[in-house]
């Protein structure tokens, strides 16, 4: 057995396998299938200040190798949260981690803060590159001084693991990962659904209620696995990457671009023991080449 | 309920009139516990343009040959490639999901379980279950034409069975909410599974009637299981997940204008 | 049979289905499968003022739904395309266009008068996107100011019809279709690839030379559905779509988020008769929804 | 040569020793003119992670059963799910695709086909062409194993048959480069197809000796016909396509360091 611990910050995790947030639930929904304590960390769904709906039916669409969803954070809010869920979450043998949304910077940092109270939170993920909301969401995450501004804010209002969200939606992503670092993130993850759109040709309409809709699944690897490589090269903080992985050489290949740690988001709908194999997956990877711990491979992708 | 994660057998996949077929899957083990209107994720391999699983209802399920049956309407790639399954080949389903049809209570004896193309699937495994527990359930069953009818001889062991078919090849003519025994029979409690405009018009007569109605919905899923929230419906406390609040919902807690 | 003509600026095609730049050859490549005068224009390779060899090869990993490639624009130079391509093509009887792609404005502009000059060209693709080539490229197109300079020193060289093909990688790909617009540009394509990365986990090592390579294929039809969809709401010269264009109901997508013609590249790979059986489709789907032209569902999505 | 894009069926699909497969197909029409080295593009239907076609080498065509052969190594999923082909279903390819092998000059007379692995699959139909106009070339092929041998006895109907094992298991041990029989005999053309150690080692050989040589190389390919630019190899003459400029490059015309 490899040692496949890992740090994000202050976080240690077990092994490197997270779970991305809106794709796990609060992990309950998984344990008929799995022991959901031998998972890394479990990134809840996007939680905000306020109870919110989300968006209309229909949300989802399959694509190509992918699908395209539009929830548009539907949660009960961070109260409820907080009253409802955290207590029948807070012991599971792992990390959970609050994946934290807003429309305002008012919103991300009184969110933050009620989190913070959390004994059993240890870390938090900024999202701030959600494309489906009206609000706030992506646009903070889509220039540097707008995600710099919520990140201070954040920063300053949390003083655990800051783990921030980065959107795939933008022209350069190293940039806004240099300036997320430079506001105080301990760590950036990446990447967030990729804004896309489908259409149902005999009825001339739109298939999701709100036209556009975030892209993820394994047809957004090879962009996701470029990003990732992108930002660990310019930054000095860890980075948590996902984007399409379905499989344990996915989340090597991840690891050998630089991420520290990695989700895992859309495949847990196809194979809900993934996230337990991926972990055991990246054992065997290590052992049969002969690596002792999982940081021998990190960030060791031989590009000369 | 605990969920399962299996690999069944396929011991016999029957292509139907029309464009259905039955598929009966068994395993060495027991099968888990099931209940009436809930249904099954099913991974299809092999098949490049299907990525996430597909919900399949649970048809019925016969614990004497240890067996659960699926009828699968034909209608895209997925469902295309489960008719090449052949006996003998291994099919991996998450299941039992979703909440059940409720059972009667005390004051209601006279069910009706109106059933609409597909959406028949169902409704054969409530019936057994009804008529298990000493009920008489009587079945309405509307299709497009004949050859959409399907299982009629299976039904027929639970309950009576009227039929509608749109073009007048068997049964009455017209929708299942035109049928004859509607007038001429006084029902306690509906339960409904078919086509969206099929369920809002037996919506409609059940609450004109005062008769309490559960209707089976549909819609777009990715996990089946209440963790992505892709499927939602609109009730009277918001946005309800279809694959884990429902499928089946008491009409009087969805906003359905009806 | 439904009038499947279709316009973009001067350019009048017998039928909205072109060829995307580097998939197709010179279209000799695929006379022996189809007639090719029956396709509504054929874009040939990315060509350059001087000779290039392209990138060292490994050039392509394939992906999920789709490959990532990184040809860097291999091409013998617009003199030797004139003098030796150029002959044995121009009276093929359908729109034959160049793909005009520099490392520099001068460099673009030089190549653009020399292909000016060639009676049977009536239009090319300026390409500012290719995201395979160190200098130049995907540089110009993913500022507003850089299209707009290049675009604009073009437009005083060259009087035909100018398409601008866009790079999706961007943050607001609707703005820089607004500058190339402004800039004199009589229509914008898009999209081009999606800069993605394929890494090999057992030799941990990139797949491609160049590491990071152009995304294209089935696995990216949702975002460039989306992006042409964003750039057709904004600007009021016509729209050539595509990315991921497998099928005619692809196709037809795409016309109803708005594109007055679309291309088809790697799809021409997997089957080298797919331009022909998308025209066909296209026909097919006005005739049995009862459309005349296929200018009645051009930008027809309700999305009310 | 005219290119055909052609619906073949498969006429049988044998499993080999160690992971090989031989394929048969036909059509009701005959088959059209293909050369030796050259190759198909074949398409995998039913296989969620092949994308692209797959280039596999014409091993034989057999005019009297109106047969193509192929030889196919399951590497990965593609080739994986063209062994799953049965009698009678379809395979799409594009073909003849590439150069071929050029014939022997008239002084050319001694002629000397290595295969190495699967790369072996080309050297049946050259051997078989040679062999009709009236040589008598000599193979040489090697493998890891024994089972890796593939059709050793079709091979002995056109010419003589030397093998190496790296584990001794048949023939000589060691690569085909040691083989004896290139000290005993004086070749004046050799051919080879194989793993790019092996095809450079005899190229070594051959250069070292004076003797032409042809190799047939492999490269990541899309579009197999020339228009895509992404499978190009360096030559004397800058990036060339294996694909259309190939797959068969005289080695005097590559930059090899041998
Ligand atoms: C809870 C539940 C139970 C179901 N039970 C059964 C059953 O017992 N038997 C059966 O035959 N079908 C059942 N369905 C429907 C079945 O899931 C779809 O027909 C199937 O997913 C289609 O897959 P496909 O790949 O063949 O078609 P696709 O290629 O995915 O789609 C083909 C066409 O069907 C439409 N479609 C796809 N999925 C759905 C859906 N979920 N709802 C409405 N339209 C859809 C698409 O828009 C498209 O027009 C059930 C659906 C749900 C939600
Ligand atoms: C001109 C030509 C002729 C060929 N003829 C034959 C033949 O007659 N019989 C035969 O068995 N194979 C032949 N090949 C190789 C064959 O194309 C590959 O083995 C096949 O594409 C692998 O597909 P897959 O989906 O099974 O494997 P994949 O899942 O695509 O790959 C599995 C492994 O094989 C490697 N691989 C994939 N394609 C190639 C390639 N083209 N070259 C080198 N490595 C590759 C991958 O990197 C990976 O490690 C030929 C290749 C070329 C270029
Ligand atoms: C249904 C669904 C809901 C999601 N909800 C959230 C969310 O609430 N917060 C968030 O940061 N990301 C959310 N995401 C994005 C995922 O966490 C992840 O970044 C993305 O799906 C890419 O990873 P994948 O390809 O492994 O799924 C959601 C994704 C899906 C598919
Ligand atoms: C092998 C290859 C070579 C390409 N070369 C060029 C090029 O020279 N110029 C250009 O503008 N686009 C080039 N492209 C991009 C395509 O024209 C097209 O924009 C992209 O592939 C998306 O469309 P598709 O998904 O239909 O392939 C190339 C694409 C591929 C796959
Ligand atoms: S399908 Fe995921 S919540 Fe219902
Ligand atoms: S594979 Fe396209 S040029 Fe060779």
């Amino acid at each position: 057995m490899a040692d496949l611990t890992t740090n994000i910050g202050k976080l240690v995790m077990k092994n490197p396998v997270m779970t991305a947030s809106g794709t796990f639930g609060y992990g309950e929904e998984f344990s008929d299938f799995i022991d959901i304590s031998k998972i890394g960390g479990i990134i809840v769904k996007g939680t905000t200040i306020k109870h919110r709906e989300g968006n209309p039916y229909p949300r989802m669409a399959e694509t190509p190798s992918g699908m395209l969803n539009a929830v548009g954070l539907q949660n009960k809010g961070v109260d409820y949260f907080i009253e409802h869920i955290y207590p029948r979450i807070k012991d599971t043998d792992t990390n959970i981690l609050v994946n934290v949304s807003g429309s305002t910077v008012a919103d991300y940092v009184a969110t933050a803060e009620k989190i913070a109270a959390l004994d059993h939170i240890p870390a938090i993920e900024l999202n701030i590159s959600c494309p489906n909301v009206k609000e706030g969401g992506m646009a903070f995450g889509t220039s540097c001084a707008s995600a710099e501004s919520v990140v201070s804010a954040v920063r300053k209002a949390y003083g655990k693991t800051l783990i921030v969200k980065l959107s795939p939606n933008v022209t350069n992503i190293a940039e806004i990962a240099l300036a997320v670092e430079a506001a105080g993130a301990d760590s950036v993850s990446l990447i967030n659904t990729i804004m896309g759109m489908a259409i149902n040709a005999e009825k001339r309409r739109p298939v999701l209620s709100t036209v556009t809709g975030g892209l993820s699944g394994a047809c957004v690897k090879p962009i996701a696995l470029r990003m990732v490589w992108q930002v660990a090269k310019a930054v000095k903080i860890p980075v948590v990457g996902l984007g399409g992985i379905m499989n344990a050489t996915d989340a090597v290949e991840f690891l050998l671009a630089g991420a520290s740690a990695i989700e895992i988001g859309t495949a847990n709908f196809i194979d809900p023991t993934i996230t337990i194999k991926v972990a055991e997956g990246i054992n065997d990877y290590l052992e049969r080449h002969g690596f002792k711990s999982v940081k021998d491979i990190i960030g060791q992708l031989e590009t000369a | 309920m605990r969920k399962y994660l299996l690999d069944l057998t396929v011991s016999s996949n029957e292509k139907l009139s029309g464009n259905y077929i039955l598929m009966k899957l068994t395993s060495e083990e027991k099968l888990p516990e099931m209940l009436p209107g809930q249904f099954a994720e099913v991974r299809v391999d092999g098949s490049p343009s299907t990525f996430l699983r597909r919900p399949i209802s649970i048809h019925y399920v016969d614990r004497n040959t240890n067996e659960l049956w699926f009828l699968i309407q034909l209608v895209g790639d997925g469902t295309r490639k489960l008719a090449d399954l052949k006996k003998g080949d291994l099919l991996n389903v998450m299941l039992p999901l979703g909440n059940s049809f409720s059972m009667p209570t005390t004051e209601q004896k006279e069910l009706l379980l109106v059933g609409g193309g597909v959406g028949t699937a169902p409704m054969l495994m409530l019936g057994s279950v009804l008529k298990n527990l000493g009920f008489e359930p009587t079945f309405l069953l509307g299709a497009r034409s004949k050859k959409d009818l399907l299982q009629l001889d299976k039904f027929e062991a639970y309950g009576n069975v009227f039929v509608t078919t749109e073009d007048a090849t068997y049964g009455e003519k017209g929708f299942v909410t035109n049928h004859s025994i509607l007038k001429q029979k006084k029902f306690d409690k509906i339960y409904t599974c078919g086509p969206t405009p099929m369920m809002k018009a037996v919506a409609a007569y059940a609450s004109k009637n005062g008769i309490e109605c559960e209707v089976s919905l549909e819609n777009t899923m990715a996990c089946g299981i209440g963790a992505c929230l892709c499927c939602v419906t609109d009730t009277k406390e918001g946005h309800k997940c279809v694959c884990s609040d429902g499928p089946v919902f008491n009409i009087k807690d969805l906003k359905w204008q009806i």
